[in-house]
């Protein structure tokens, strides 16, 4: 089972240096702990159990869940500024519910409206957003999904946004409001 | 570590199976030693349970995880199940013995998993046979199968078609063999073959054991190709790497005649089988139609491999027939056929393979002049073609006493034309493909002078020949000393209520 | 009429077991199509735990879990209380199996296609005639 | 208690009828992405907010560990749900799908 | 042949529902195969083995075996697909395609040109464009460290809650599978090469059976895990839970580098190129 | 309180017949999708229901977990498929 | 009865299968031919060793192996056994002589081969002239089929393969088909396969039962050459002649003979055969197979066609000769065993000889050829003199002895059968050495010298010749023998 | 046990797994193969059968479905019945 590869061969980790290795282990410790404290929340959710074996077995998860995809979570972010970010994310968490709240009422109607076939006047609408980085450009995507009458069609990398919008009306308020709260979550 | 041997049987090939895995990917070639030294070891282990049963004269029991059977699964070594085992470990070592140069030949890339899925097929097969537990023996049919699928799927022209069919086919048997231990469990509620067969007396009149028995007997003849269910073997058996199919022709139907044997005697019982549901006439009959059209099918043939498979839908036919005629000769004969059968196919299969080692295609005319090509490799094979076709002293001529024998107690007479018509039907078919490698390429000018042009010798290599040479032997001596072999134990593995 | 619906009530499970075990061995013989017999394959394998399952259905019975307090070792399970487990082991192992299967089918089929170009039987079948008469 | 559990689960089965009959009514596919985007995932919010509650009611860490466990369905869903959505929209218009305008008709 | 095949499935409909009428009735407590075995588990099972799941008690201790040999099963599910899709050898792209990732911009280098270094900067694609969508890489990168300590945790938990090693495998397996279907399966053969995923299915497979074997060694019978209540010091009631503990490990890493191996094979058939 | 959550399971698996209507008779495979997917969320809910009406909703949740999350990997891989080959029908000549 | 334990049937039938591995080793062929001679002669020491043994009234016997429960690969020499045993290794040695000259003359292939599978047939003759039941002697039975196939074939040509399919078809299919099933029934009737002196089935039984029994044994051993089962014996004369000779006059057909005759007395006993007076069935089809096979001898043209058609005939001689039941009867049947196999191996040796020097094969184009091979066209007289059953030949003692046991028989008409075709066969032998020696030939193609075949050919033929006339003068050896074989069928004097 | 919940169930199990044999578009049927899986799996929790279940989620609803997708990704949706 002697497998040539015809992908292009990585240089591993293997034939770096000891000290690039240093390096390395530097660099990402940090998203290390991040994940395993994170790992461990969630641990202690799903399990429920706080004996000895329980807590064992869980430190080892979490050991194997960080070492597997500890630059997975946390990829090419800052970590030093995560924490505010997040308290920032929980400060636009409530308006986001809000917002799907409205758009869910909003198609509710559409749904059950007799005549919904004149109501709604379905549209491709595109835009370019200031946002940068992949998380927000992530958050911002998700949101337009969830608020109303608009679903996210495309996000390209250089932020050019197509939208499928369900009425004239949803689809006028973009980018709006939302770009910026996400934008001051990030920092950006 | 006497004591634990039935699951070592297991245990063993399947630990060296893993063990392959891995090193295929590291050094293949550890690969052929350790699989051969635990196909050896085996074969040691399982004479040695033989003995042990012969001694003792009583089945060897062995409890995995310590528990009780009808709570764990228990495994149960007795007279039946010995000499089954030691065919099937005899049987898989012959065949790779000497096919070494075979499969780096064939499997250049993948050695390591090949022969993991060979080991694991033999595992799983010598797990069905020593389980005493109903469901276990589908889990272990499974590892059988899925192995089986990946080696006969490897093969050449249809091969993967032939496989797929094969699964679907296999899938059916298997998953009715499922639904009608599903039956049992509901009738009785347990799984253990001796609790079930203790626990049924009761319930003999209920539909659903009755239900139980037929699907588990449709599930084992899908799986073990009696004739109206036979359509995926040719096929699969044809199409397939020819190591494969020297692998699993001679073994998979035979361990499923026994399943079936092992099913029908101790899960259901004769009592059952024979007087309550009464379905002997009726298999028998099937049986015989199941030898006259495999025959007949066999005649219009015109590869070798292909033949040969439905020679062995016929002489499925004879075990089924022969075990469901239900006098103990007839019996005899079954069980004494699964053993040389698995023998006679796998001597031919050795044959094929060392045939397709030197020579392109299995058409009958791509045989000419091979008797002077291969002398040794086609005298094996005549051996094996006069065991099929019963001629004393081989082995096959024995079994087909028992079996006619068994018809004659029984006074079924369609059954003993049957399996005459079948043996003559063999006799031409064989002597065809002799004639061919014999007389062809033949001088139509100068019939005295007699010139042929002269084939140069070229024969496999002596590893592959002695396997071949000890299969042949083989035949001959299990010919003989077959009034041993049933003495010594087959009759021990019929109950004594059938006569 | 009675009777007939306590028949039907207590039976219509394994009634639907049969239909769906009828509907994959269906398309197992009839579909032309290689991945619909797989798929037909799939429904038949799961019929039959469909029917292990059901068989081991109890009534007024809680799912086979113990409710297990660590304050109370000296516990005494009553085995009415809880829905029989042995079906449900022997199932886990069946649906490995059904998903074992699946996946080496699945490259059988991928082989298949792999060399004739498609998955339908009966043009395999044409072209497998056309070979064999060309060579 | 009771009231607010059977309100909350009440509403959740009502998003998730209109969810249905949006998935049925909406002329084309595009359209129908709404309803079943939106509407779903509000309606598991609801009514899996409403069984954490109730789980909640009886108060044991237990209760609570597994109340939070339904919440956390509640986070993975707002995650994934409109991600699942993008990504069906997305290979429709790769797929080459047009969307159903008043105007033009089309759509499928 | 529609109209056989309907006849006769037809007719054995029939047949199989004339079968069912000796059936006892649906949900009956007092049926047979409720009353035999099955009861010793559920009263037994806490005592025995001290796992409240009775599941996961008769699946790894009671029928161990059958268990061991389902994890085999799969095992060979996993060789059967290597053995049959493999093709290590097939022929060399044209051309490979690089993107860079910041910008978007595709890189196409012929046969022989100078290959960048995959890296944040650039990143390798398949011959058939593949799109770089963010949304569900970022959703991906989010979810899949949750779904494999889920997995982890439903492994860890078979003795209390449902699941065990073989679910918590299959959701392992399918966290990286989300990884690849996201990403490219490239990307995910780096994190997971195959001959890894290879060599650990057959090692947790030899984790069960050498925790029987361990206990062959220890003096019981294969699979007996209170033989190993000397070895790891506990009770042979605990000891049994210990082992049933370490045989779902094993199923777990066996069925997860298994689900990983079929998918790499399936998606790419056999070439472990470019993927789903 | 259990009868409730009986009757809203009971409901809820009647909602899912016109899902799954969608996902019968969707015109495309995309819309085939979505009905899946909608059914996919209601199992979800269905799966906590009956957990509630068991008494034994902490061993449901996990299940429901799962779902959630697999669901998610299936659709996302079913959608995959189209942005590999284009067009809504088949493309032929495609290994 | 007195059975004593020897190893020499063991041996004998043996001799010729150790002797193969060294043949197959040997390249040079004076050696091997040498180490065939040597078997021969040491398998006709052993076998004439048994015979004063067997001639004081015991029988060497040995069990090798016990097979089956009950049933044992077992020998045992009786009379008749050591008698045809002693004709097949004599004849044999002739043979091996006969077949050097003719195969050196012919320059024929795979020689090696040849005499490898001649010894095996040799072997499985003797086996079943040995064997000391009915599962021994079917095992050697198929033996000796499968060994004469690649004789029969020998030449690789067409012909031969169609004629070796018939052979096979013919001689596999009834052994089979009938003696088989046959055999197996008389297991399970009897419960032991072991030649008993009155046989070993039970005396009751129906009549129709035994009946059919009887006939699956008669046709089932093929190789006799009862009628509807004979015209493999015509066909396999593609053979080399001293395949032919060997098929024809020595080991298959008397094979089939002797196999016959055993059943009749050592299965069924003349006892419960005459009881049932089934071999008064058996005379009839005999005779009839007597009369068609010299009628349609009448007509053949090839000289082997016609030996073999007349071959067919004086089988059935045999076989009714037995079935008259009769002492005479019986002892002419068995005498005749050795008479024939003289007479007619004379005659294949003749007619090979023939075709070895003059590449002539018809009969319509050997006249004159008497001038031209005096001694070869002497034997042949003497040969058909012996087949007529005229004096001063061995033939005329058995013939004479059959014709006395159908009167003993009181069946006046099997002695008109046999008149007949006594007629007959003088009808088609004399006139062959009348045109021989008194036609002109017609484009004179025999003119000139004297040239005989090779002596390697010559020899051996007049050595059976010779003997043919030397058994009319002294036929002891073998009229003790079968008188010693007849007292033990019949019970006593 | 909830029978009323599993009748519908067991309707719709049915309607799914004929549906996904009467689709004709392989990847269609895959799709509604993985709802059939969805709905056994409501069914096996019904009746209790927790782990069957929560086997069936994590296999029928996730592993299953993606091999059957990329085996049809890898051969054609093409299907004539």
């Amino acid at each position: 089972m002697r497998i040539r590869e015809n992908n292009v061969e990585q240089s591993d980790a293997f034939d770096e240096t000891g000290n690039r290795q240093f390096q390395r282990i530097k660099q990402t410790a940090p998203a290390f702990i991040l994940t395993f404290v994170i790992a461990i929340a969630t641990w202690i959710v799903l399990s429920g159990k706080f004996d000895m074996f329980h807590m064992t077995l869980g430190v080892m998860s979490c050991l194997i869940v960080s070492f597997f995809s500890h630059n997975l979570l946390f990829y090419n972010t800052d970590i030093r500024r995560l924490p505010s970010a997040w308290l920032r994310f929980l400060y636009f968490f409530p308006w986001l519910i809000y917002q799907v709240f409205v758009a869910n009422i909003h198609v509710m109607y559409l749904v059950f409206h007799p005549h919904m076939m004149d109501l709604i006047d379905p549209r491709i609408i595109q835009f370019k957003s200031r946002l940068k980085h992949p998380m927000s450009h992530f958050i911002f995507a998700n949101s337009i999904t969830l608020t109303p009458g608009t679903v996210t069609v495309h996000v390209s990398l250089l932020g050019n946004y197509s939208v499928h919008a369900i009425d004239t009306l949803s689809g006028e308020a973009l980018p709006g409001d939302m770009e910026e709260k996400i934008s001051r979550i990030l920092d950006e | 570590m006497t004591e634990h041997y039935s699951v070592l049987l297991i245990i063993m090939p399947f630990l060296s199976g893993l063990l392959i895995s891995i090193f295929g990917w590291y050094d293949q070639k550890k690969c052929y030693a350790i699989a051969i030294l635990c196909l050896f070891l085996s074969i040691i282990i399982s004479i040695s349970l033989l003995l042990a049963v012969m001694q003792n004269g009583e089945p060897v029991q062995y409890r995995i995880g310590g528990w009780a059977p009808p709570w764990g699964i228990a495994y149960h070594v007795d007279y039946l199940n010995g000499i089954v085992l030691v065919v099937i470990s005899l049987t898989s070592f012959l065949n790779l013995a000497g096919a070494r140069k075979v499969i780096e030949k064939e499997f250049s890339d993948r050695i390591g998993a090949f022969y993991t899925l060979y080991i694991l097929f033999t595992t799983g097969l010598l797990g069905m046979v020593v389980t005493g537990d109903a469901f276990n023996l589908y889990v272990l049919l499974e590892i059988t199968s899925l192995t089986g699928y990946a080696l006969i799927g490897f093969g050449v022209n249809r091969a993967p078609l032939s496989a797929l069919n094969y699964l679907l086919m296999g899938t059916i048997g298997a998953s009715f063999y499922l639904l009608g231990v599903g039956y049992l469990y509901m009738g009785t509620g347990s799984l253990n073959m001796a609790d079930i067969a203790h626990l049924l007396p009761a319930i003999y009149h209920s539909r659903t054991v009755m239900f139980a028995f037929l699907l588990i007997l449709c599930g084992l003849f899908v799986k073990m190709a009696l004739f109206p269910l036979h359509g995926w073997l040719p096929n699969a058996y044809s199409d397939a790497p020819s190591i494969s199919s020297g692998l699993i022709a001679p073994l998979t139907t035979k361990v499923m005649v026994y399943v079936m044997i092992r099913m029908v005697l101790t899960v259901f019982t004769p009592a059952f089988s024979f007087s309550f549901a009464a379905l002997n006439s009726t298999m028998v009959w099937v049986a015989v139609i199941g030898i006259l059209s495999g025959s007949m099918l066999a005649l219009f043939q015109t590869r070798l491999k292909r033949m040969i498979t439905y020679v062995i839908v016929t002489e499925i036919g004879y075990m089924v027939g022969g075990f469901w005629l239900g006098t103990r000769d007839g019996m005899t004969g079954a069980i004494l056929h699964i053993v040389n059968d698995a023998m006679m196919t796998l001597c031919l299969f050795l044959s094929i393979t060392l045939i397709s080692y030197k020579i392109k295609g299995d058409r009958f005319s791509d045989f000419r002049g091979i008797f002077r090509k291969m002398p040794v490799t086609m005298t094996a094979f005549v051996v094996a073609a006069l065991s099929i076709i019963g001629v004393p002293p081989t082995c096959g001529f024995f079994s087909k006493w028992y079996l006619i024998s068994g018809g004659i107690a029984a006074g079924h007479y369609g059954f003993i034309a049957a399996l005459l018509f079948s043996s003559l039907v063999n006799a031409v078919l064989f002597f065809r493909v002799i004639e061919i490698g014999y007389f062809e390429p033949f001088s139509d000018h100068g019939a005295n002078s007699g010139h042929v042009p002269e084939v140069r010798m070229d024969e496999a290599p002596v590893s592959m020949l002695m396997p071949l040479m000890i299969t042949a032997a083989m035949l001959i001596v299990l010919g003989i000393f077959s009034g041993d072999i049933v003495t010594r134990a087959i009759q021990f593995a019929i109950p004594a209520s059938i006569i | 009429m009675d009777d007939m619906i306590a028949i039907i009530l207590s039976k219509y499970n394994y009634w639907t077991v049969i239909t769906l075990m009828m509907i994959g061995l269906y398309a197992m013989i009839v579909k032309n199509n290689l991945i619909k017999k797989i798929i037909g394959m799939n429904i038949f394998q799961t019929s039959i735990i469909l029917f292990y399952v059901s068989m081991g259905m109890k009534k007024d019975a809680t799912i086979p879990i113990l409710e297990h307090h660590p304050g109370m070792q000296e516990h005494v399970y009553h085995a009415a209380d809880y829905i029989n487990p042995l079906p449900h082991v022997l199932m886990l192992t069946a649906i490995v199996v059904s998903v074992a299967t699946l996946g080496v089918a699945l490259s059988l089929a991928l082989k298949v296609y792999d060399q004739y170009g498609t998955l339908e039987e009966d043009e395999i079948n044409a072209k497998i005639r056309k070979a064999s008469v060309k060579s | 208690m009771d009231i607010v559990i059977g309100f909350l689960l009440v509403c959740g089965l009502l998003f998730f009828t209109g969810g249905s009959i949006g998935i049925l009514r909406f002329p084309d596919f595009y359209s129908r992405l709404h309803p079943a985007g939106k509407l779903d995932t509000m309606g598991l919010l609801l009514s899996l907010l409403a069984m954490a509650v109730y789980v909640m009611m009886d108060f044991s860490i237990a209760s609570f560990l597994t109340g939070l466990k339904i919440l956390l369905i509640v986070v993975i869903v707002f995650v994934t749900s409109p991600t699942a959505t993008h990504a069906i929209v997305d290979a429709g218009v790769r797929a080459g799908l047009k969307p159903w305008t008043k105007e033009g008709g089309g759509g499928v | 042949m529609k109209l056989i095949g309907m006849i006769s499935i037809f007719w054995l409909f029939i047949v199989l529902v004339y079968g069912t009428s000796d059936f006892s009735a649906w949900g009956d407590p007092e049926s047979p195969c409720n009353l035999h075995v099955s009861n010793y588990y559920i009263e037994h099972a806490m005592s025995d083995t001290s796992v409240p799941n009775i599941v996961t008690a008769i699946l790894a201790d009671y029928r161990g075996f059958d268990t061991m040999f389902e994890t085999a099963v799969i095992f060979s599910a996993g060789i059967a697909c290597f053995f049959l899709l493999r093709r290590p050898k097939y022929d060399a792209p044209e051309a490979v395609v690089f993107r860079h990732i910041q910008t978007g911009i595709t890189l196409r280098i012929e046969k022989g040109g100078r290959l960048p270094k995959e890296s944040d900067e650039f990143e390798r694609i398949d011959t058939q464009w593949v799109p770089y969508d963010l949304v569900i890489q970022v959703t991906s990168r989010i979810l899949v460290p949750f779904i494999q300590l889920f997995a982890l945790y439903v492994v860890a938990h078979g003795h209390h809650s449902p699941g065990g090693g073989f679910q918590g495998g299959v959701i392992f397996g399918a966290a990286i599978i989300l990884f690849a279907v996201s990403n490219t399966l490239r990307k995910t053969t780096h994190r997971v090469s195959e001959k890894r995923s290879a060599v650990l299915c057959a090692i947790g497979v030899l984790i069960y059976a050498g925790t029987g074997v361990c206990c062959l060694l220890a003096g019981g019978n294969f699979l007996d895990y209170s033989a190993l209540s000397g070895l790891l010091g506990v009770d042979p009631v605990t000891a049994r839970s210990h082992g049933i503990m370490m045989v779902e490990m094993g199923v777990g890493l066996a069925v997860t580098m298994v689900m990983i191996w079929i998918y790499y094979n399936l998606s790419s058939a056999g070439k472990q190129h470019e993927g789903l | 309180m259990d009868a409730f959550f009986l009757y809203s399971s009971i409901y809820l698996s009647a909602v899912m017949v016109l899902s799954l209507y969608r996902a019968i008779f969707g015109p495309t495979v995309l819309d085939r999708l979505i009905g899946v997917n909608a059914i996919g969320s209601k199992t979800t809910a269905l799966l906590v229901l009956i957990g509630l009406v068991y008494h034994r909703v902490d061993m449901f949740v996990d299940i429901a977990l799962a779902y959630a999350m697999l669901n998610f990997i299936a659709v996302l891989g079913a959608s995959r498929y189209f942005q590999k080959i284009k067009g809504l029908y088949d493309e032929p000549g495609r290994r | 009865m007195e059975i004593i334990y020897s190893s020499k049937p063991l041996l004998a039938v043996m001799t010729s299968v150790f002797v193969i591995p060294i043949l197959l080793s040997c390249r040079n062929s004076n050696i091997r031919e040498t180490w065939t001679f040597i078997a021969g002669f040491i398998k006709l020491l052993i076998i004439v060793s048994m015979l004063p043994v067997v001639l004081a009234g015991k029988q060497p016997a040995i069990t090798i192996y016990e097979v089956l429960p009950g049933l044992a690969l077992q020998f045992r020499v009786d009379a008749f056994g050591l008698l045809f045993a002693i004709v097949a290794s004599f004849l044999w040695i002739i043979t091996s002589a006969y077949s050097i000259g003719y195969m050196r003359g012919l320059k024929e292939h795979s020689q090696t081969r040849y005499f490898c599978f001649f010894a095996l047939s040799l072997s499985a003759t003797i086996g079943v002239a040995f064997s000391g039941n009915l599962l021994t002697m079917y095992l050697f039975y198929e033996m000796l089929s499968f060994s004469t196939y690649p004789l029969v074939t020998h030449h690789q040509d067409r012909e031969a393969r169609s004629s070796g399919r018939m052979y096979l078809v013919y001689i596999l299919g009834p052994s089979i088909g009938f003696v088989l099933p046959a055999m197996l029934i008389s297991y399970h009737m009897s419960g032991t396969l072991e030649f008993a002196v009155q046989g070993f089935l039970p005396d009751q039984g129906n009549y129709t039962g035994l009946l059919v029994l009887l006939l699956l044994f008669i046709f089932g051993f093929a190789k006799a050459g009862i009628m509807p089962f004979h015209s493999w014996l015509p066909a396999a004369m593609v053979a080399p002649t001293p395949v032919s000779a060997l098929l024809h006059a020595v080991a298959v057909v008397k094979v089939g003979v002797f196999c016959v005759a055993r059943v009749m007395t050592g299965v069924f006993g003349t006892k419960l055969l005459a009881s049932f007076e089934l071999n008064t069935v058996i005379c009839w089809i005999a005779s009839i197979t007597v009369i068609t096979s010299s009628l349609i001898a009448l007509s053949q043209d090839g000289l082997k066609r016609r030996l073999a058609f007349s071959t067919i005939g004086q089988l059935s001689y045999i076989v009714l000769g037995i079935a008259l039941l009769s002492r005479s009867g019986m002892e002419g049947g068995m005498l005749h065993i050795a008479m024939h196999a003289f007479g007619k191996i004379t005659l294949f040796f003749c007619a090979g000889a023939i075709f070895v020097a003059t590449g002539v094969k018809n009969i319509s184009e050997m006249k004159g050829i008497g001038k031209r091979m005096p001694i070869t066209m002497a034997a042949f007289f003497i040969g058909s003199l012996s087949v007529i059953g005229l004096p001063p030949c061995g033939g005329f003692i058995s013939k004479w002895l059959l014709l006395m046991g159908t009167v003993q028989a009181g069946q006046y008409v099997m002695l008109a059968v046999l008149l007949t075709s006594s007629l007959l066969s003088g009808a088609y032998f004399l006139p062959i050495v009348y045109n021989a020696f008194f036609c002109k030939p017609g484009n004179n193609t025999f003119q000139g010298g004297i040239q005989e075949a090779p002596a390697w050919c010559v020899v051996p033929l007049s050595v059976t010749a010779m003997f043919s006339i030397l058994l009319f003068f002294y036929p002891q050896p073998f009229l003790q023998l079968s008188r010693v074989a007849v007292d033990s069928f019949l019970g006593g004097p | 046990m909830i029978w009323q919940v599993e009748f519908i169930i067991l309707f719709l199990v049915i309607i799914c797994g004929i549906a996904a044999l009467w689709v004709k578009d392989l990847l269609s049927a895959a799709i509604l193969f993985g709802a059939y899986s969805f709905m056994m799996c409501i069914l096996w929790a019904v009746m209790g059968a927790v782990d069957v279940a929560f086997t069936e989620a994590s296999v029928g609803a996730g592993v299953s479905t993606i091999f059957f997708v990329a085996a049809v990704f890898r051969t054609s949706r093409r299907t004539k019945d």
